[in-house]
């Protein structure tokens, strides 16, 4: 067993740097790495590019890094719920790159799984297709989308053990599951950090191999965005 | 004319049994109300999970189980979840039966603009995209006019693209109408509304054949 | 919940005619679906091409089929463990096409997933690549391959639910989940079918969507190919 | 000269801590019974596990826990079972850190020829294309010369190729090479073999640079 464990989110981070590429796991408010963007807050590293399906709001998730300006260029597919994100994006303070969902998953995977590129056809005959190879295939029309390239991922599962492997729970799995392996460094938090052994093998939905880091995160707020109920009949 | 709960009561309708079905934002939300209960359906929603399932009970919210809305909701029995990618090759891999999405515009050719406006914030495409260049089977929910009261089935779509001649069916507060050799097929008015109030709020090519019937919910 | 539930193998395999595509799971005799191939050889089904990544053995797995001269042509990247094979092959009765391993999981792969074709570095510069579009991404050199067609997927899991969610044992899921969704109907056969919401749907491999007909297979041998052990000290 | 146990002896040293490893059929397989104890290492086995162990104890043997070469096996605690799509992202992603596996030729430039012989029965190349094709650290573990007598470490491959311009570094029964510049590079001896033994076994390029140490075990 390689052990993939590291103390802290402190050590988690170690070689993280102003102006790199981050890929960050989340739907929403749901499945963020909060204790990697807490400590990259408290780290106060700048100009970042994020690859996120969603830039927070305005005061929790990636809202608390566009806050602090740390934020170069965002790569989402949506990014409507925050208004500091807005007004930085309006004066141009803030790039911003649009990405329909499921290519933003894809490009991930195809980072984790060594494909420099594949043909999809979100987005053809739209300008997210202007400038990209478009191709035929049995008649349908095609974009071609690259494989993104990142520094490093964080993501965040509900169980993992010593040996990096990974189970998420409910929708928080998400995002998380495609960007492991596909950066440089993936660091992964865990609500709940066990021996290697303890999971079934069968039932572990990232294994370790794609996980350079592994640490038990803290204080998981898990803010709900849009709380909505049912009355009971 | 129907509103909004119209909309959704009609397109329920079209959900047959066994179908999967991704229910866009807005007016599609509401279609789960009115699919009847002696049919098998179930619901996906893009960030993962099949077999969503109603709003929870106050106090039985759960953060880690929303919808692509971001509003918590529950699982039926029978759900699974999965990640983005799976998600997608579901949608992309036309496993998925049937997409209601709602629209800004939609075209006689089948385009559909339905996310960003020049000079507004733009909030993102989301999932609108792969679904609709990916579904075989998309309904448009939407209403027949913009605030202003300007018809939204136009000739040519005015804004950005979200998809190129995917739509095959509308429905809207006024009409049921299908899409076919670059034009419009009226199929059924809303309750109470004439061929005539239809043709004035369509600005692209209609095609009225025969006697239209009024639709029944 | 749509259920996906079927009598028996006689009626899971309900319109399957001569010479259609077959995809089949498993990797040697581990995961294969050994009803649906007894069902196969029952029906005397001709002229099959059947895409798996290997052919069984003599009296065992495809091999069975094999005997009965009921396949044309095989799509496989191994298929060395079989004398009627081989007999057949140097005859030219049987037609054999041979995909690098990974490849023929993505071939079934993206045709589960709408991908039309990706870029491999598999077998670039081999007789694989012959006649096939070469294409260099970052400077290293891929080939582009197609996504399968296939009529009938058939896979073999260990639990599955009446919804059609597959969860699958040990190694031998192999090649089984990528073939899900990867035909026109795929027929699940599962050691355990239970009612829907018996699984938990976290640990769910392959969600019912990707399934049409499921039942539940009798009389499993899953006969061991290479039977190795070591001494207790 | 070393015999097959000897060559997977050596090649175990090459086996660094925290390495991800796949052994191919043949001499590979046996170079996890050499590696130090020591050190954190993982058997990948393209058939769908992480973390694979030795073989089972009489009795223990599981139908459903096989390797590549379809032995049964046992799974290590921290082990994990995967899909076929998702073992080869591990080998194509470049995830595993080393690739061991056996060849009939290797030409000067990296080439290698291990899947084919014109004429007699082809079995197929199983994972072999993916993964020399993918991984950036192969070792070569083979006899120097074939049955015939004849190098099996040539100027050229003279059998249809599994991947070209991949290989760096070969461990035979006479010595260690590494590839670079269209050469063969001649590392260690192996023991009681001469430089001269190895110039004759050898047809490609051999660049003997200085004085050529004895391989230790």
């Amino acid at each position: 067993m390689i052990n993939k464990k590291v103390a802290n989110v402190s050590e988690a981070l170690q070689g993280i740097q102003d102006n790199m590429t981050l890929m960050l796991g989340g739907f929403g408010l749901c499945g963020i790495p909060e204790n990697a963007i807490s400590e990259l807050v408290k780290l106060n590293i700048k100009g970042l590019t994020c690859i996120s399906n969603n830039a927070g709001v305005d005061d929790f998730g990636l809202g608390l890094l566009l806050q602090k300006r740390q934020i170069k260029k965002m790569i989402s597919s949506y990014v409507g719920e925050n208004d500091e994100f807005e007004r930085q994006m309006l004066s141009g303070e803030l790039d911003v790159e649009l990405v329909p969902q499921g290519t933003l998953a894809e490009r991930c995977k195809a980072a984790q799984s060594g494909f420099p590129a594949f043909y999809t056809p979100a987005g053809y005959g739209t300008e997210v297709a202007e400038g990209k190879e478009t191709r035929a295939f049995n008649g349908k029309m095609y974009v071609l989308e690259e494989a993104f390239k990142a520094d490093f991922a964080f993501v965040k599962a509900w169980k993992g053990d010593e040996a990096g492997n990974l189970i998420f729970k409910g929708t928080a799995r998400n995002f998380n599951p495609s960007m492991c392996g596909a950066a440089t460094i993936t660091v992964a938090e865990v609500e709940e950090l066990v021996p290697a052994g303890t999971l079934d093998p069968n039932q572990i939905h990232i294994p370790g191999i794609f996980v350079q880091r592994i640490f038990q995160g803290a204080d998981y707020e898990k803010r709900i965005e849009q709380r909505t109920v049912r009355q009971k009949a | 004319m129907l509103d909004k709960n119209g909309i959704a009561q009609r397109i329920a309708k079209e959900v047959k049994n066994g179908y999967y079905v991704n229910l866009g934002i807005g007016i599609p939300t509401l279609v789960a109300n009115f699919v009847r209960d002696d049919i098998e359906v179930e619901f996906q929603s893009e960030n993962g999970i099949l077999g969503m399932g109603p709003f929870p009970f106050e106090g039985e919210e759960d953060a880690d189980l929303i919808n692509a809305g971001k509003q918590t909701i529950t699982a039926l029995p029978g759900a699974s979840f999965f990640d983005s990618s799976m998600s997608f090759s579901m949608i992309r891999g036309q496993h998925v039966d049937l997409t209601i999405l709602g629209a800004m515009e939609v075209a006689q050719n089948g385009d559909i603009a339905n996310w960003k406006i020049p000079g507004k914030m733009v909030k993102g495409m989301g999932g609108a995209m792969d679904l609709v260049a990916s579904a075989e089977n998309i309904i448009v929910a939407m209403m027949h006019t913009n605030k202003k009261g300007e018809s939204k089935l136009l000739k040519q779509c005015s804004l950005p693209l979200t998809g190129v001649g995917c739509v095959t069916k509308i429905v809207t507060n006024l009409a049921v109408l299908e899409i076919k050799d670059n034009a419009f097929y009226l199929v059924e008015r809303a309750p109470g509304v004439s061929v005539e109030d239809i043709k004035q709020a369509t600005e692209g090519t209609l095609i009225i054949d025969g006697e239209v019937p009024e639709m029944q919910l």
